[in-house]
Order: structure tokens, then sequence, then C-alpha cells
């Protein structure tokens, strides 16, 4: 590395503080820590939801049964019926854990159905609005705008309030509180690839609306619209759950995360793990998804990688 | 300027009014009769009548419309069914508190965030933006209404520093101002780190140092002015987020603020306050955005000098 | 891994240079690799000299005067070999917040897109005067009296007036001109400009490589004009440097470059400029696309792209050296210019 | 050149875009990009237009292909008028009237296949080339423009700048079209590669008969290619001659601004 110098100058060390190869190297690290980003959370969803498929049949769960004797008992507590409840029981002798996989079932089922819904509904909408423009853009996005006067989960709460409780009611509400977001993500993606030379390309070729929108600005928008939908996923399921909390969510006798939170509250000094133990269970899953989503944006927006 | 005032007052008002006719939608439009939601299933026909006569119920749709959007005008949303007192009144009494907790909410956030993302950006890559956005990532997964479980059960229950619930004193203030404010730092500590990140790449900042001015100057004030514009934006957007919360904490501590009196309502079915607040609270909304706008115009000569 | 740096005898005369690189090495890390876009370069500027550093896209020459400038950007670039020599300093081995200090009151630099150097929030008048705040102490008043000065020097009309005004009130010209009347502000001794032009009309162009020229005559800085079109700086570089995958491949006086090229690259370039009343004739392109810096060609990496190549070229980096027949002081990088040139 | 029927034919083509108040978005006035620009140009020719930015040289030729609406005036292509055409005129109009793009980084669609963007064309337009000779027909294209064809299932981004116009040029060559319009089609490249798109679009019209609607700011290209040229100033044709006329003795200031703006890579061998 160090250059043959003229007589003349005096030889001294060159002061590199990093040298390219070691920025290389973390560089090369954030790539592989990308890959791992990716991996591991899509590994803790999968176990989430092998989890919730499996565990509650396992126990047999029973939402109306109330065993009184097994009642509070704290995590690890050897059962009436001989099973041992390593993470506790709750106000009516239930397994938690069973119950927060049940639980768990809720919150995945209501997220996925909600993403599909409300990005089918905002995708479309944005597609739309973004490359029509014009009258059908105002009006779009000005309905987009006053959806957004109302907090997501105050709307949902009204509208909760009125459509009653019940699982369908929690997807309609939370989609119809979620579909902005997908509609103005892929509105700007829309906008910005608009104007780029290779869509005017198609344009130039004679493309129609139908092929432009769906071969041509469809395929672009994919990424922001799959990092938006694993973030808005973790979103979906702490809104259920802040509803059901609240308890406009789901019905009573159904055992969602986040009523059994709020049934734990009552015994937060005699059972302290009725309500913090769901509440770590679902920021877990919901971690998971975050991590996932901002994982998937440094993938796909290798401008903003390392940054 | 004054055309770009006038556009943005423009849209606040059509964005209030839509708010206001989507709450009528939503509350009028919905398959149940609202009176009889209101009184309940054991109402008799006398009562149930009477009752209709006094919502308006007996008009035609259009006029019942009319007459609730002058009524909204002027701050009239009908008598709470359950206090006999106009349900106005009920939010003029708690709306203060909630105000404050979201001003000490949002003014903690900020405080905190700001330091915080400043930090991250300036060390990307690094141990302490890698903690900071692993922080954040992970508090943003947190439920709200999990947080404040937490912090009352380790705050109030177990140590006993600080009272629980009401607000009695001071302190009954720092309970729900911290589960409030926490998910607004981690959001806005991510969106400070990036708009920072992506700042520091463009030319300016670039001239700024071929100036010879040192760092410090370089972030402040060159950086941090072009950052904070993108940032304002999305404090005003996440400004509805920060209500949303405001609904679940008052819940959590029992705090006497407008959020819990939505819940208390839609749980007795007291629907002419139920409109009342969410009305309010997206008008909250607006006007905070409003606002957020004219400072995006002052801050962005850009915006200020567009027609 | 790396060749000597070239001592020069021709720069006895004179006064020494102001700023002299010997053999810079700078890499970048991407996440495809490490890869070089610097690999020995070497030049020299004196006072009241211009200099013009041509090359096509990825050459290096941008890189060049952003590791001067102590810009490169961080932490993806570095130096690793090579001397930076100024004012009897070797600034390549000190750190980059020691640079800094010589950056505007010794070093000036102005960039391709006057837009996006130009801060959008504040007024053009704070921008320029900036440097007189905070690197000279002066009050905000006096600063902003310097700055107009500075503004109407440069030729910005109304500048009483448009002294408040913002960057994105300019038109593509004025804001270039508010960058060169930021730049001269402390008077530098050394300004280097990259791609000044490139982003303007032609019309603009003139003007502004014009007021360049003034500036220098008045001022006597020394001046590195970075450039692409090898027609823009003919008229106002004495010398040129021409680089080519990192490295300077041809260097001397412009005049001896263009009119007698020792390497076969320079000669390329200067074949394919459609121009010179050569209307209607095909043109002679160079075969092939520059290297991708990732996997530079071993030996000459102009060899791929050569119709002289033969196995030396393959295999051995050319030095640059004065090819017999050529004038003092004209340098080139080839095995073959004597041969074939 | 007068007595055959021109292949396009443009008269008193006027570009507006609306201005609206900030409001209410009330129509108080038009922003001109284009005024009254007439001109021909004929099977095989080169008609170059020339102007600085703000000259409405590329709103022209957005104009003619299609990509925006002219306010006035009348465009004929073969005869046709292209305002007046229905959509399915238009659309065989289309397949006659191809455009190359300035950025090779922004117009290829980096999602799909080289193979996959030239065939685009075939899938708007069923019925030039079946779809089973896609692949066989992209690969000439390929070939034609001086891209090796095994590389046709390569990814843009894996091609350099040069490489990359060659892929538009293929696209925009795919519907076998009479007219090409080269919006500062070479402005992007390098010296060394721009001389070579430069010779690859003059052997294309030599060998497919060709014509070129050539868009630049560079007088230098223009001068080197173009048979006819018009100047263009603030939207509207300052001057319009052949390449001799124009450069040899220019009429308008305005034009001999421009010419004398131009930097000549050798100003010593210039008479002063």
């Amino acid at each position: 590395m160090t250059a043959a110098l003229p007589p003349m100058i005096t030889t001294t060390p060159i002061a590199t503080p990093t040298t390219a190869t070691q920025t290389m190297q973390r560089a090369r690290r954030a790539r592989r820590g990308v890959k791992i980003r990716i991996t591991v959370p899509i590994i803790i969803i999968g176990l989430y939801v092998i989890g919730a498929i499996t565990v509650p049949v396992i126990y047999g769960f029973d939402p109306l049964r109330t065993e009184l004797v097994d009642r509070l008992k704290p995590p690890g507590t050897t059962l009436s019926n001989g099973s041992i409840a390593f993470l506790g029981t709750d106000q009516i002798g239930q397994d938690l854990f069973a119950q927060m996989m049940m639980g768990a079932r809720v919150s995945l089922a209501v997220g996925a159905s909600t993403l599909i819904f409300a990005g089918l509904a905002g995708v479309t909408v944005g597609l739309l609005a973004g490359h029509f423009g014009g009258w059908m853009d105002t009006v779009l996005m000005r309905i987009a705008d006053v959806q957004l006067a109302f907090p997501a989960i105050l709307l949902a709460i009204l509208l909760a309030s009125v459509l009653g409780q019940g699982l369908t009611n929690i997807i309609i509400v939370l989609s119809i509180a979620n579909w902005v977001v997908f509609a103005r993500v892929t509105r700007s993606q829309v906008l910005a690839l608009k104007n780029r030379e290779f869509v005017e390309a198609g344009r130039a070729l004679g493309a129609g609306h139908f092929h432009l929108i769906v071969r041509t600005l469809l395929p672009g928008c994919v990424a922001p619209i799959l990092v938006v939908a694993t973030v808005e996923f973790g979103h979906v399921i702490l809104a259920e759950a802040a509803l059901s909390f609240l308890g406009v969510g789901v019905p009573i006798g159904v055992p969602s995360l986040g009523s059994t939170i709020q049934a734990g509250t009552a015994y937060l000094t005699s059972a302290w793990w009725i309500s913090t133990l769901p509440g770590i269970a679902l920021a877990g899953l919901v971690l998971a998804t975050g991590v996932l989503g901002d994982a998937l944006r440094d993938f796909y927006d290798p401008t903003l990688r390392g940054a | 300027m004054l055309g770009f005032v006038a556009r943005r007052l423009l849209l606040a008002v059509f964005v209030l009014w839509g708010a206001v006719t989507v709450v009528f939608v939503v509350v009028r439009l919905v398959p149940a009769d609202p009176a009889l939601l209101m009184a309940g299933e054991t109402a008799t026909p006398e009562q149930l009548a009477a009752l209709r006569a006094e919502m308006g119920l007996d008009q035609p749709l259009i006029a019942q419309y009319l007459q609730y959007v002058g009524n909204t005008l002027t701050g009239d949303f009908g008598r709470s069914y359950t206090q006999f007192v106009p349900a106005m009144d009920l939010i003029a009494q708690v709306l203060p508190n909630t105000a404050l907790l979201a001003l000490l909410a949002c003014l903690l956030a900020v405080g905190v965030s700001f330091p915080l993302g400043l930090l991250a950006a300036l060390r990307v890559n690094r141990f302490s933006d890698r903690a900071v956005t692993t922080l954040s990532l992970t508090t943003q997964s947190l439920p709200g209404f999990w947080i404040g479980i937490v912090l009352m059960l380790v705050f109030s229950r177990q140590l006993g520093w600080l009272p629980s619930a009401g607000l009695d004193s001071p302190q009954s203030l720092i309970l729900p101002t911290i589960t409030l404010a926490l998910p607004f730092i981690a959001i806005l500590t991510r969106m400070v780190r990036s708009g920072l990140i992506e700042v520091m790449g463009e030319g300016y900042i670039t001239t700024a140092r071929s100036k010879g001015l040192s760092e410090r100057t370089v972030i402040f004030p060159h950086a941090i002015r072009n950052a904070l514009i993108p940032v304002v934006t999305l404090v005003g957007l996440e400004f509805g987020t920060l209500l949303g919360g405001a609904v679940i904490t008052e819940t959590v501590f029992s705090f006497p603020g407008i959020g819990r009196l939505l819940v208390f309502s839609i749980g007795v079915r007291d629907y002419a306050t139920v409109q009342a607040c969410v009305v309010v609270i997206a008008v909250a909304f607006v006007l905070v955005n409003l606002f957020v706008d004219l400072l995006y115009g002052f801050l962005d000569p850009r915006v200020r000098n567009s027609r | 891994m790396t060749e000597p740096a070239t001592a020069r005898v021709d720069s006895l005369e004179g006064d020494p240079p102001l700023l002299r690189v010997e053999g810079l090495e700078v890499e970048f890390s991407t996440s495809a690799g490490v890869l070089r876009a610097l690999d020995g370069v070497s030049f020299e500027v004196r006072a009241g000299e211009t200099l013009a550093i041509l090359g096509e896209s990825g050459s290096g020459k941008s890189v060049t005067a952003q590791a001067v400038m102590a810009l490169l950007p961080q932490p993806a670039g570095s130096i690793v070999g090579g001397r930076i020599w100024y004012g009897g300093r070797d600034i390549a081995a000190e750190p980059v917040k020691q640079v800094r200090k010589l950056c505007a009151t010794e070093i000036a630099m102005i960039f391709q897109d006057p837009l996006s150097s130009l801060n959008p929030v504040f007024r053009v008048g704070d921008q320029v005067a900036e440097p007189f705040r905070r690197r000279r102490g002066m009050d905000k008043r006096q600063a902003l009296g310097k700055a107009l000065e500075l503004l109407k020097r440069v030729g910005i009309p109304n500048a009483e007036t448009r002294i408040r005004d913002y960057p994105h009130q300019f038109s593509g010209g004025q804001r270039q001109r508010i960058m060169i009347a930021m730049a001269i502000a402390l008077k530098p001794r050394l300004l280097i400009a990259d791609e000044p032009t490139t982003a303007l009309d032609v019309t603009v162009q003139a003007q502004i490589m014009d007021l360049l020229a003034d500036l220098q005559a008045e001022t006597g800085m020394g001046l590195i004009l970075i450039s692409h079109d090898l027609g823009v700086v003919a008229d106002v570089a004495q010398r040129a440097a021409i680089m080519y995958a990192g490295r300077v491949v041809e260097t001397g006086s412009i005049r001896e470059i263009y009119d007698h090229p020792a390497h076969p690259y320079p000669k390329g370039l200067l074949e394919s400029i459609p121009s010179e009343g050569a209307r209607g004739q095909r043109l002679t392109p160079i075969s092939g696309s520059p290297p991708n810096l990732l996997a530079v060609p071993s030996g000459c990496p102009f060899h791929p792209r050569c119709e002289f190549a033969i196995d030396v070229c393959r295999t051995d980096v050319p030095m640059l050296r004065r090819p017999e027949g050529w004038e003092a002081g004209h340098e080139a990088a080839c095995h073959r210019s004597e041969e074939v040139l | 050149m007068a007595d055959s029927t021109p292949l396009l034919k443009v008269r008193n083509l006027r570009v507006a875009y609306p201005i609206r108040s900030s409001v209410l978005m009330r129509h108080i006035g038009d922003n001109v990009a284009v005024s009254d620009v007439s001109f021909d140009l004929h099977q095989g020719e080169t008609v170059g237009l020339v102007g600085e930015s703000g000259s409405g040289k590329s709103t022209i030729a957005r104009t003619i292909i299609g990509l925006v609406k002219a306010s006035d005036g009348s465009i004929e292509f073969e005869g046709k008028d292209i305002a007046r055409a229905s959509w399915r005129q238009l659309k065989s109009i289309r397949r006659e009237m191809q455009m190359v793009f300035q950025d090779p980084y922004a117009s290829l669609n980096p999602r799909l296949t080289v193979r996959d963007i030239i065939a685009e064309a075939w899938r708007v337009h069923p019925g030039v080339v079946p779809r089973g000779a896609w692949t066989s027909e992209a690969k000439a294209l390929m070939d034609r423009v001086g891209l090796n064809p095994d590389y046709s299932d390569r990814y843009p981004h894996q091609f350099s700048g040069g490489q990359r116009q060659r892929i538009g040029i293929a696209r925009a060559l795919a519907l076998r079209p009479k007219l090409i319009v080269c919006d500062e089609a070479v402005s992007a490249l390098d010296v060394s590669v721009q001389a070579q798109v430069l010779n690859l679009l003059e052997d294309l019209q030599a060998d497919l008969d060709l014509s070129y609607l050539f868009i630049s700011h560079d007088l230098s290209v223009i001068e080197h290619l173009c048979d006819r040229v018009l100047v263009l100033n603030r939207g509207v044709v300052v001057e319009q001659g052949t390449v001799d006329q124009l450069f040899d003795n220019p009429q308008d200031d305005y034009t001999k601004r421009l010419l004398a703006a131009v930097p000549v890579v050798r100003p010593w061998l210039e008479p002063t």
C-alpha cells in the first residue's frame, strides 16, 4: 500500500481511520443482516401460526369451561387434572398458554383478512387515483383526507359500537380504517413511476390504461405495498387488541389477547401474569412484523440500505 | 402564500364537513334503529316513539341531516341520555384534561425523540444507532394499553410511587403522559433519523462542508432545518394516532378525559355523547393538521412562494 | 501493488505548485465489493494556472476533487494511498476536520448542479454571507454587505433586492453565479469547479466560463476545471489531465494533447466528437464501454477498447512517461505511443 | 422534396397548459409551451429540433408521439390528422411512430428482461409478431442494434449506458415504424459511446428507410446527423432550414448567439 516516494519527501504513515475493506466488511455484514432480519421474523411469525393452529387443539381448549380450583394459579403450577400450566391460569381456571394461543388465532385471522380487504381496496384506489389523476384523483384523495380526520382507532370504535361486536365486524371496521394507508402508498408510488421514461415508453407504444396499470405500474408498486402490508399487519393486530381491550372488539367468550389483558387488569396485584404475558406475546408478534417490514424495505430499496 | 393559506383553509373546512357527514351516516344509516339502540331492548313502544320524535327521526332523512349539520355548527349535539345534560357540556368538562395530557405527551415525545433521532442518524449503523432503532421498533410494537398496565403495576401497585388512576394531583399526569408519549416517541425518533439521513446526502450539505463549516454547523442549521420539513408533516398525521392513544390511555388510568367519556358513552349507548366526542376529536385533528400545514409553508420557502 | 508516484523534474520552473497530488489512491466500498476509484493519480496546479481534468463517467475525475476537499462520502470512500501536497503539508494524511479548515479559505469548490447545491430553505444572501460570519467572525450586517458586493461582482442583476430571495427563485445560470460568489468569498488560492456548466444551457455555459476566467485573472488563483466535455475547457485551460478508469492516462498542455495525442484514448475521444466541419462524415467511435470499476481489466485498463493493444498491454500497467518525440511536460501512460501515434 | 407528400406534417401547433387558481381551481390562463410551430418531415429524412431548456422542443416531440395533447393546430401523419383520428386509427398510427428516450436508466422497466421489454410492443399491438416468435424476433433485433442476442434474458441494470440505449432503440424498432422520435437520445451518453449510437442510428436509417425527428440541445450532434433543422426559442421557431443554410449562414439573432456559444474543441484553429 505504501508508495515508493521521491527522496525529498519524508515518509509519514497514512492515517486512515477506516479502510475501504473495513467498510466493505460492514456493508457485507449489513447485507447478511438484512437476510437474517427477513428470515428470523418469518420463522417467528410461522411459529405463532403453528402455535395458534395446534395448541388450542392439543389442550382441548374450551372457552366456556371453568375450573374454580385452578383459578389464578401462577406459572408452573400443576393443575387438578395433572397437567402443568407453565404460564399459569386465569381468573376462571383456564390454562393461560392455551388461551393466549387461541387469542393469537384471532389476531392472525383478523390481521390477515383485514390486510386482504384493506389492501385490495387501497391498492385499487391508489392505482386509479395515481394513474388517471385529475378529478378522479381529487375525489378519491379527498375521501382519504376525510377518512384520515378520524384516528383509525376512533373510527373503529365508532363503527364497532354501531355495528356491534363480532369478528366480521372487527374485520370490516379495521379494513375501513386501514385502506387509506395502502391507497396513499400506492398512489405516491404510481406518481413517482408515472413520469419515469419507461412508463412513458409504454404509453408511446400505444398501451391502454389496463395494460399500463396492470403490467407496468402495479409491478412497480409491489415492493412498497409489501413493506406497508407487513407493517400494517402488526398495526391491525394491535388495533384489534385495543378494540377488544376497550370492549368493542371480539364478543364475550372469544378469547382475544386484548380481552385477556383486559380481564387480567382486575387481578393485577394478585395475578400479574394474566395481563402481562399476553401483552408480551402480542408484542413479540408485532415486533416480528415490524422487523420484517424494515428488513424488506432495506432489501427492496438498496439506496436506503445501510442508511 | 395567501393562496396557499386559502387552499389549506378550504381543504380543512371540506374535511370537517366530510367528517361530520360520516358520523351522521354511520350513526343514522346503520340497519338498526338508533332510537332502539339508545333506549335498549326493554323500552316500550311509547318511549320509543317519544325518543324518535325528540331525535327528529320521524322527519325525512335530508331534513334530519340539515338539522344535524346546523346543530353541529352551533355545538349542539343533543342531550346525553344518561346524564340528562347537553353532550357538549360533558365534553367541556373533560376536554381541557385531554388537551393537557396530549400537550404534555407531545412535548415529552419531541423532547426525547429529536436528540435520539439525531444521535442515531449521525452514527448510522454504529452501536448507538442500532440501539436506538431497536428500542424504538420494540416500543412501537408494544400495545399502548399494555404499557399503561405494566407501568401502573410497577410504579403504583408494586412501588407505590405514583397514583394509578384519576386526576387528583399533578403526579396523576405522569404515568398517562408516559404511556401516551412512548409510542409517539418511537415513531418520531425513526422519522427524525430517516429524515436526517436523507438530508445528509444532499448536495447542499456537501456545499456547506466545502465552505469549511464545522460538522456542527453543517447539522445546525443546514441539515436540521431541511430534515424538519417532512417530519413536521408526519407529526401532524401521527397526531391522530396520539388522539387514538389518548382514548386507550384514559381508559387504562381512569383519566377524566374525552377518550374515557367516549368509551363510557359507548358502553351505556349514549349516542349523542358518542357523536359529540367523535366530532370534537376529528375537529382537533383537522385543526392540528391545518396548523402543521401552515407551519410547513413557513419552514419551506418553496411551498410559500408557489401559487 | 502500486507503481511509484512520478517524481516531476519539469516542475522546477517558477514557483512551487499550489497543489500537488501524487499517486493518489481512493477506494469505495459498495455492497458488490471494493472498487478502486482512483489508482495512482498524479498532477499539479500552480497559482494563476488552469488545469482541466477530463474524462468520461466513472473515470474518477470528481472523486479526485472530493479527495482533495476531504468530501469523500463517509464511510464508503477513503484515501488508501498517495499524497496531496498543499502549502507544504500532506493533507491526505490529515484528519478530515483539519482539512476542512483549508476549505473555502485556501481551496474552494463549485459543483455540477447549482440547484441541489444551494440550501433551499435559506436566503441566498445568508448563504453567501455564511463564510464571512462563520469563518471570519463578522457580524450579520457586515457579512451581508460583503455578500452583496460578491453577488454584484458575479453579475446578479438587482442584487440589492435579490439578496433576500431563495435559490428556487433564480435561474440555473444565476444559481451557479451564486455558487461562485460563495466559493470565492474568502479569496481562496485554488478553485475546483466540478462540471460547472454541465447542467446549464449552451449560452449560459459560455457566460459562466467567461466569469470563471475573469475571476481567475483578477485574483490569480489556481483553477481546476473538471469536465467530460473536451470543448468547454479548451478556451480556458492551459494544461489538461485526461483520466480513464481511475488513472491519468495523458497530461500536458491542452493544445499539445488535442493536436498530438500520445495515448489512444484521448485520440479516440477527440475523433468521437461530431464537429468541426466534418458534416455528414461518419464518426470514428471508440469501441466497447468504459470499464466497470469492480472489474478493471488487467494491464492497461484501456486495452480491451484499444485498436493498438498487444500482449504487453494486457499484462503490464503502463506508467506516465514522456514519449520520445513529444514536447517536454507532455506525458502519456501508453506502452506504444511512439509506435502507433 | 416538396413534391412528395410529407410523412409528418405539423401545422400551427400550439401546446398550452392551463393555469388554475390556487383556491377554486378556476382556469385563469394558459402557460404556453409551444406556439405556431409548422414543419414537414419526409420519408428517409432527419429533422432536428434544437433549443435550450424551456424552448419547447421536447414538448413538440411528446405531442407528436401522443404523450401530450395539442391545444391547437394539426399533426398529420401520412395525411391522417392525429387529433381527429379515432382510437383505432390512432393505435395504428402509433405503430408507425416510435420514440427513443433520453435517459438510458429510466427508460427501461427495471423489472423486465430485455426480451420482454422488446416484446412489450407486440403485446400491445397483437398480430405484428406471433407470440411464438417473440424470443427469436427480439434476439434478431438485439443483434441488429449491436447487442449480444445471448443476453436476452438479462435485466437492464446488467448493461452499460450505451448498451441500454441500444435496447431502447431495439424496442422502438420492434413495430417496424417509419418515424422515430429521438428525444435527447444521445445526450446522457459519454462521448465515445455517443458516437457509436449516432453511427448506429445512421446505419438503421440507411437500411430501413427510417425518418428521424431528432431533438437535442447539442448543436454539434444536430449538425452531424440532421438534414434540416428548426431552431426553437421560448416555444417559437425562430429559424428553420437545411443544415448548411443554418450553420453556415444563420439569419436570426438567436441562432447566431446559439452558434457562437457552442464550445470549439480546438479554439486555436479558429480564425478570430
